[in-house]
Parts: C-alpha cells; structure tokens; sequence
C-alpha cells in the first residue's frame, strides 16, 4: 500500500512543500487571531456544501438541499450543513417579537416570549432528523449520484431546549386531550397534528442546536424536536400549539406524508422513521486513490431507538460481516460504523444492514417494493449498494 | 395529563393568552368544522378568486403540471401513475380552506378574506366535480362535503416486512 | 412571575408582530432553500462571536480570542465560536500537500499524505480544549467583564481523527522511547514534548471536528488532541512527531507553560487541567428580566476524568445545593449542570464548585493563592463568584 | 511499545521517510545536543545579527517590554513581580537557540542561517551576563552553557490543594 501512495499529489499540488522542503506557511505570518469573529471553513473545504436538485421544483421557496454526508465524519451535522426543507422559504424573525402560544384543552392559554422559555429547566438531547421523503429517488432503483444526494435529508445534532410536556404541563393539559397541533411562523404556517402520546413522551421545544441558538434556516428562533418520527413534524418558526381531542387532517398529513399503496389506499400517521443504515466511505463519486487497507464507513439509526447491530457486505449481499459501533450508542441518534477492509483492485459491492433494538431489520429494496410497489414517496429504508469498480471508481450501481 | 404521578405546580412562565389574541392566531380548521370562521362563498365567485389569484401557478383547469395539481385524476390511485389532487385523493374538503388560508396564494399568504377562502374552496372542489356550479359554502355546509377518497386512508400497519436475517450472534463489537 | 414578563419586548421590538397580529413573515415569502449552501446564523446572533482583548498582546498574531460562553447552550461548542490561541497567526495549508512525519526512535519512518490518515480506522470522541491561561485574570480578584473573558479559553468538540497510538504503532516505536515531540506547521513552529504514556493513552490525530473538517484556526488539515491536558499540547497544523528517550524542553515547555511558585521555582510538566466549573446562566453582563423561577445553569470538567458531583450556592459558599447532571457525563468532556431557582430580587451571590470521579474538589481562589501565590500564569480554576443584584444586574464580584 | 498484547501488524499505510526528507524536517535541539546542526558564530557576529532582525522588537538590550523581555530580571523569580527572561528563568540555553531557528523573527521565521543562529544565540546569552564577549558557540559549547536558573523547575506536585468539603452524601441527580 506505500507505494500506492508515495508521492501521491492532488491535481496541482506541488513539492516545494514537502519533505525535505520547509513549507512556505511556516515562513511567513498567518492571518491573526480573530480575523474572523464568527469562523468558517477552509476554502479548500469548498466543495463542501449543501445542494439543490435544480429543477425539482419550479421554486427553490419549497424545495430541498441535501447534506454532504460523504464529507462528514463522526455523528454531528454541522450547523451550516443541516439539510433543509422548507415550504415557503426560511423567514427572518425578530427573537423580541416572536411569541408561542399555547391553548385549547389547556387550564390556562398561554403565551411565552424566548425569554420566558430560556427560563424553564433546559435539557441537551442528540438525535437525528430524517425527511420522509429521504432516498425517495432510489425506490425504483439506483438513481442519483452521490450520497449527498440519495440519503442527504438526513441530519444529526445536539438539540437544546424544554420538554414539549413541560410547556403543555404549564398550561395544565386538560382530560380528554389526545392531539396536538404545533404550526410555524412561516409562509406556509406549516401545521402537523401530532399525538399527545408522542407529545409527552420526549418531543422538545428546542431554541439551541449544537450549542450555538438555533440556525434561520433550522427554525430560528424556535422549533419543534420530535426524534425518530418523520421531520416534517418537528415543525420550525414554532408559533403555536393547540390542544384538541382529534387530529386536524391537514394538508401535511393528508395529501403528503402520507403513503400510497398498490391497491390505491393510502397509510395515514405513519410517523415512525424506520432503521436504516447507509456506507458513506466510500460512497458513490468517492474514487479509491490506490489499494490495500481502508475503512469501511456508515451511519445506522432508528426511530425507534437504539442501533443494535449492523451487518456489512462487499459482495452485494452474498456474505456478511458485523460491523463496529462506535459509542455513544444514543436512542433515535446516528450511530457510527466501520469495518475494516482490504482492497485487493476487485469490483465490489458494497452494502450494509441494521437491526434495531426491537429486532428490526433494514429490509431489501426488493421486499420493501413486493409491500409497498413502486409508487408511494416517503419512508424508503432499503438497503443501499454501491459499485466499486477495479479503477478504484465507486458509483450508484446495483449487480 | 399524563399517566404517572400527575403534573408538577406551574412555574409561572409566560403570560395568560386572552381570547382576542387567541382568535387572531388560531387560523386552523379541522374536519368537523372546529376553526371554520363566519362568512360564506360560491362557485360562481370562487371562479373569480381563482383566475385573480390562483390560475397563473394551478392553470385554468387545476390541472396543470409543475406547482401541485389541484384537480383529476379520479381512478389513478391504484395505477402505476397515480394522480393525486383535491378530488382524486384528498379526504376532508376542511382540509383545503385551512391549507389555502394559511399557506395560498403562495407568495401572498394570508391575503384572502373569508369570503373569497370560502369561494374559491368551492370551486377548487366544483373543478373537481364535487359540488355543482350553484353551490355555495360556509361553515355549517363545508364540512358536509363528501370527498370521493373520504375511506381512502388506513392507520400505519409497520412494521409491514418481515426480518429476512437473524440477528449476529455476538453482541456488536464497540469502540469509543 | 407572568406579570413581569407579560409584554416584555426588547429594545426596537414592536407590537405589530404579536398575538392578535399576523406577523408579517407568515405573509412574504422567505429566503430561498440552498440560498446559504454553507449556513450561517441569524442576522439577530450578530453578537454571539469570538472576541479579542484589544491591547492584550502587540500583535494579534500571537493572541487569544475567547468563546462567548454565557451566549451557548448543551455542551457542544459551535466550530465558529471555537476559541484561538495562535503564536504566529493562522497558516492557510492546502490539504494535498500537508505530510505528517513520524520518526526517532520508531522502526519505519514513515511520511503521511492526508489520504494516508484517512485510511486509518476512526475514532469519534467528545473532549474540552481548555488553554492552560484560562481565568488567569481572575487570580488577583475579579477582573473581567463577563464569562467569556474569564472562561472563554475553554471548547468542547466532538473530534474524529486515528488514535495517536495507532499512527505509532504503523511506525514502530522502539525500547527506550519515553517522549514524543508534536511539531506544527505553522509560523511559531510551535512545538511540544508529549509524555509517551500520554500518547499512548487516549491522544489522538484529528481531521474533522463536529462533523466536518477542521477549521483553519483549529489545525487544518491536521491536529494533536490530547485530552484533559492543558491545551497547548494538542498541537495544531500537525506536521511531525518525532519519538524520544527525553523531553526536549522547548520554549513552551520552559519560558511558558511553566508554574512559578512563590519560592521562585517554577513547577514544569503541569499538563493536568484540574477540576473546574463555572455559572454561565446567570453570568457577568447577563440580566435577570423578572422575578420568579429561572434555572441556574453552568459547565463543569476535569483533566482526570469524570465530573462527579456539582454543587452551587447563591450566598457566596455559605450554603450549598446539589446540581443536576446532563447526560450524557463523558470522561473529559464538559457537562451541563443547572438547578432551579425561584429570584425574590435579593442580592445573590452565585457560585459552583464540582468534584471529579478521583475525589479533587475544585478550590477556592484563598485556597490556591495560599499554596500558588498570586504571579503564576496557568492552571488557575478557583471557584467563580457573580454578584447578582437586586436590578437584576449580574456582574463579577465578590462580597 | 505498549504494555499489552503488543502492537497490531503494520496497516502498510504512508511512505517511508527517507534521511534525506527527516533532515529537512527535523529542526528541533534537545538540551544534549541532539539535533545542533554544524556551525558556529560569535557574540560579536550576534550583535551584528541582532542589531539587523531583532531589535526592532526586542529593544537595544533585549530587555523592552511590550514584546517578550529577552533580558534582565535575575533576582525578581521569587518577588511579587517577577520578570521572566532567557538570563532568569530558562533552564536550557539550547532551547534558545531551537526557538529562535523555529519562531524567530516572528514575522520571517525560518530565515536565519546556522551561523546566525549561533550567534545571535550566544548575543543573547551575552546580553543576559551569561556569556562573555568573546565567546563562539557550536554544537558542542551550546549544550555545555550553564543556565542561571537550570535548577529552578520542579516535577508537578499537584493535587496541591486539600478538599475542604465532602462530596454530597446522595449521589447527583441526573437528567438527559
Ligand atoms: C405563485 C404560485 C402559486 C399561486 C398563485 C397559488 N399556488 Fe397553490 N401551490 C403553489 C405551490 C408551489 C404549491 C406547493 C407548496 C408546497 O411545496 O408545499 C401549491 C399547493 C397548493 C395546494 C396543495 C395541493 C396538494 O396536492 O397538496 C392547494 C390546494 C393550492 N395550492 C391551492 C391554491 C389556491 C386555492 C390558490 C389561490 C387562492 C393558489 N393555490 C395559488 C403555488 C401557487
Ligand atoms: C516582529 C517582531 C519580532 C522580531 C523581529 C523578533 N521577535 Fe522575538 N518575539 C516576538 C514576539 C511577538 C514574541 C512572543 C511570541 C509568542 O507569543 O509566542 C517573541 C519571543 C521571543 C523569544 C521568547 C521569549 C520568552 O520569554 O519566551 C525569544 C527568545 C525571542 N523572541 C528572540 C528573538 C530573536 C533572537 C530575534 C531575532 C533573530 C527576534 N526575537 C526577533 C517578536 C519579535
Ligand atoms: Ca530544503
Ligand atoms: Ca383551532
Ligand atoms: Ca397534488
Ligand atoms: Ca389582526
Ligand atoms: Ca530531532
Ligand atoms: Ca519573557
Ligand atoms: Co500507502
Ligand atoms: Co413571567
């Protein structure tokens, strides 16, 4: 493998700073200390950005950008990379001027400035954040060409904020109770029924993201945080919650969201984000610069919570071999995995698996389409192959 | 509210929501009509309504392609092309009074009076062959529409595809 | 405690935006998704950046900015808001052609391409970078205006990279070796010696922090992490590590980095960050709007492990309650504490004081004055006090 | 190396480094001498070097302040304001010489020959009283060079500070 990569140089790296040269940068002064009050990557990190599928819409007010997820490493999104899906694009809100209001079956209705919300215990959770439309392009077979774009609606971070059932329990939750209706400040007043069930359980009011307040395009100044249910409902710009006995059948939950089957009827609240695994090193347009020892890369999760397992092939499915989890293992959260691998120069098809701590296992796009045909748009979790070619070349392909 | 052991003393955060300030931010309407403001609409005006401030994205007929397609595509749903729209797919003519006042005209939310809401829901479900040319809508009568796909929706059944592998035998190997 | 937030809006808010009123941005749309393919925050976080003490240092080549830590949230730091220390400013080093050396007493020298390092299996860990300088100015009595400046010198990441040991054990250390030499490629060449065991222990080779690549000022392409250390040796810029029998007492490890005793002598080789936690919700320049229940919140770490308990007081040290702790509690990592508080608008004294999992006990300021003296540098963690006054001004004091 | 199972086979990751390329990177000097390139130079040809890349920000005498004090302060360690400089405080005088070929000048680091090297290290050291003016160094008088304060640096003997309370008796609370 030395040889591989002895000498190996980028397109237009040069050796006038390697060894036994002394590089240029350590003979003259840098940029100093706080030229940039609020940092930024390296120019040289460019390309690592989020991205827009032109022509996916006709307005780029209600479309989506996909996370690099094939430069990324470890679990965290960083903020500047959080995918995005907005219906009418992302407002900008005065923090001073934005209120929550809380009412219907409540004791008393309420209403919170930030400042009254920054006052309630606070809590730090990670969890992910997937689309439910995540890796609808690959349903009816290999599609799109990087990982960015087949599984970037897919995001991870430490979310800081108060319990949904705190602020309900402010407002006193009255009997009878059963749903909850959260909608934004937006253009598209986003609405979403949600279960009190889910409510109460560990949905958060969430004004922080990876420690910094929350990003204008992640709901600034305040969303909803629902793990391991269908992002849609973790509704951003938070302005409202109403109480109420029945779902409100809006448009997000009717005529989206929902999932058409063969026989035309369509599954209505199926929240659930199932477990899904995906390699992102390598992953397809990542090109092998030489053979012998690498790791295999991915990210696991599940709605439903804990990653138990995660089986990896390199033969498109044929043998399996289980794969490292790297810990923190944390419920309705990316985990990690990694396998290491020679590369011998053989074509190879890569994939991987994962099981759930409910024994859920990643299905094959095969019997995800035998259930739910061809059609239907959200919650796509099959198995994911890429192709490995002998020139070191990896692409969207399947055998 | 909840199961266990009851909820704790208030904190005494935020600030008592009146009904005034209640009624000026609760613009949802749901199935039963909860929501549904005074006011009425018919086809005849909403055919305005709709060629002011609807056509240039939906097209005359709802059916264009490109924004969403309001209108068709009855009997598609079980096809390998399904067409899905107000008429062919949608369960609750609430839900399109509510999604058009909160959320249309696209860029220009929130403009409509209740009126024209009223109006041009009616005939957004007139192109659809829901209701007649003379009909006309209010609260009590928009929530009496039927809506041809009203059975079309069934509760989650996941966990829908069985484990083809078991489990390895051995617990994961971790690292930190 | 509603009457004194009910209305509350802050300077240049309006009313024209709250309940009854549609605010505006439900009615236009907003900015475009992928406008920002690289994200940055709210226009209205403007004041949440990394700050320079003007006239600390001749040049801001070789000067600190410090994180603004009473603005954050959980115990992530935003890479954006990272605190600097750099010695000859900031080198901007294409990726394809920074090498790491490894060589001394190892079997193969060996040079590495950041491909090279990438092929290495990963770690992902979670660790605090406190500069060993952090609070030095609150030794002599309160100095500074607010928690940034007397505890900004502190971050916490989540670095992924190959364990140090990893990348020796490639090259082979021999019989004899006690010490490994980091050296960075930047201006000041700034250059450490690294007790073997240390390295051996839990350090590690980072290339991406919080999810994505380093910053520039964090060491792109490459660092040194070495955890609960005083900072200074988790060389950034990483370019060579030479493996030894003794320490080659450079500069930072003689004129600076040094402790200077009363006596005159100067402790060396005093790499622990020992014990320490701070209030940073309320902290200096913070003030209280109202009355009434809010949640007293702060950071704790230890050097040597886990934090173990964290208690705080609101009259100087006279009394002391016990602190929650924020899962999850990881082993030289920051970890949240808060505890409710009800304000009756008297004059508070707030404090903290933590206790690791070995049994140290964070001191007080008397405490280490009385062994240290007040003219050493470094290492300075002494119990913090914030004076909060019946305005609801919160400043740093001591009764 | 390690005091387990012994070190993992080799992943046959990176390239050799050749003496060649370990020589044009290998620039730091240990207090034995270790790593002192060949050469020599003067205090007198220092004063010249200094006179020309140093001054500007060190001052006539090294001891300016403002930038890091080169000189001066022997007697102040153990006084409430101690001055810190080569003469005073540092233990080695080979760490001068490894600093200034690393750092020094601060804004052209790097840009000193061997010889200049010698020399403005043996100016300094004489601008300290610490060598006489007609001394030459090289390889093997630098190490040999005795530092006034060379026994002033003890091992860390923390934990230095007593506990002066009892952790809590009930374990912390504990949320997530
Ligand atoms: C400027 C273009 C534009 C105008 C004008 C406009 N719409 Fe729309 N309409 C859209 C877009 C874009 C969407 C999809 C929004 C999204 O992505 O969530 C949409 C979606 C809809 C939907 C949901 C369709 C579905 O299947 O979910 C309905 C109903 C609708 N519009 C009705 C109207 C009505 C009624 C009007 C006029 C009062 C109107 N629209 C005016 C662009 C427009
Ligand atoms: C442009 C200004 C400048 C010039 C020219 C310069 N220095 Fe410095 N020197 C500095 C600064 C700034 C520092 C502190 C660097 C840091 O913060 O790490 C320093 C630090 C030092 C130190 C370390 C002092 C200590 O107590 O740790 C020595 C030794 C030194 N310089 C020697 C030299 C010598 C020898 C030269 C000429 C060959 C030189 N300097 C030229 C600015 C300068
Ligand atoms: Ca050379
Ligand atoms: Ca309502
Ligand atoms: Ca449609
Ligand atoms: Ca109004
Ligand atoms: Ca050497
Ligand atoms: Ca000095
Ligand atoms: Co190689
Ligand atoms: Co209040």
């Amino acid at each position: 493998a030395a040889a591989a990569t002895a000498g190996w140089l980028a397109p237009g790296a040069t050796l006038a700073n390697t060894p036994p040269e002394v590089p240029d940068w350590m003979k003259r002064l840098g940029f100093p200390v706080g030229d940039r009050p609020y940092g930024r990557p390296s120019d040289h990190e460019g390309h690592v950005v989020r991205r827009v599928i032109e022509g996916l819409s006709p307005s780029n007010h209600s479309t989506a950008s996909f996370t690099p997820l094939g430069d990324l490493h470890g679990t965290l999104t960083p903020n500047g990379l959080v995918f995005e899906r907005h219906h009418g694009g992302v407002p900008d809100i005065p923090p001073a001027e934005h209120r929550l209001m809380v009412h219907g079956l409540v004791e008393r209705p309420l209403t919170f400035t930030m400042e009254d919300l920054l006052r309630f215990p606070a809590v730090s959770r990670i969890h992910f954040l997937e689309c439910a439309a995540n890796t609808v392009t690959e349903r009816a077979g290999p599609n799109r060409e990087s990982v960015q774009f087949t599984h970037g609606m897919l995001s991870s971070c430490e979310w800081t904020g108060v319990p949904l059932r705190r602020v309900l329990e402010e407002a006193g939750v009255r009997s009878g109770a059963k749903w909850v209706l959260a909608e934004g400040a937006d253009a598209a007043g986003m609405t979403r029924s949600l279960p009190l069930e889910n409510a109460l359980d560990d949905a958060l009011v969430v004004y922080a993201q990876n420690g910094e307040r929350l990003r204008p395009e992640q709901g600034y100044p305040l969303r909803l945080v629902v793990p391991g249910l269908e992002a849609n409902l973790s509704i951003k710009w938070l302005r409202r919650l109403e109480v109420g006995d029945k779902p409100w059948m809006t448009r997000e939950e009717t005529s989206k969201y929902s999932d058409l089957m063969p026989d035309g009827r369509a599954r209505q609240f199926s929240l659930l984000q199932e477990a899904k695994s995906v390699i992102t090193h390598p992953s397809a347009g990542h090109v092998l610069e030489g053979k012998g020892f690498r790791e295999i890369r991915g990210l696991a999760w599940s709605g439903a919570g804990r990653v138990k397992a995660v089986e990896v092939s390199t033969d498109g499915g044929r043998h399996w071999r289980q794969a490292t989890l790297h810990e923190p293992v944390l419920p309705k959260a990316l985990t990690r995995f990694s396998l290491p691998w020679e590369w011998r120069g053989e074509t190879a098809w890569l994939q991987s698996r994962v099981w759930d701590e409910t024994g859920y296992l990643q299905p094959t796009r095969e019997q995800l389409v035998a259930v739910r045909g061809e059609t239907s748009i959200y919650h796509y979790n099959a198995i994911q192959t890429w192709k490995v070619a002998p020139t070191g070349e990896v692409t969207n392909e399947r055998e | 509210a909840s199961a266990d052991a009851g909820p704790p003393a208030p904190l005494g955060l935020g600030s008592e929501a009146s009904p005034a300030e209640i009624d000026g931010w609760d613009i949802d309407v749901r199935p039963d009509g909860q929501g549904l403001p005074e006011g009425s609409g018919t086809v005849v005006e909403g055919e305005r309504v709709y060629e002011v401030h609807c056509m240039r994205c939906h097209g005359i007929f709802g059916t264009d392609p490109g924004w969403d397609v309001l209108a068709g595509g009855r009997g598609t749903l079980a096809t390998d092309e399904p067409v899905l729209t107000v008429g062919s797919f949608w369960p609750h003519a609430t839900t399109l009074f509510d999604y058009t006042r909160r959320a249309m005209p696209f860029d220009n939310p929130q403009s409509l009076t209740v009126d024209e809401l009223y109006a041009v829901t009616a005939y957004v479900l007139h192109l659809n062959d829901i209701l007649p040319r003379d009909a006309e809508l209010d609260a009590e009568s928009l929530p009496e529409v039927e809506m041809p796909n009203a059975d079309g929706f069934i509760p989650d059944p996941r966990p829908d595809v069985e484990p083809q592998a078991e489990p390895p035998a051995e617990p994961a190997p971790r690292v930190r």
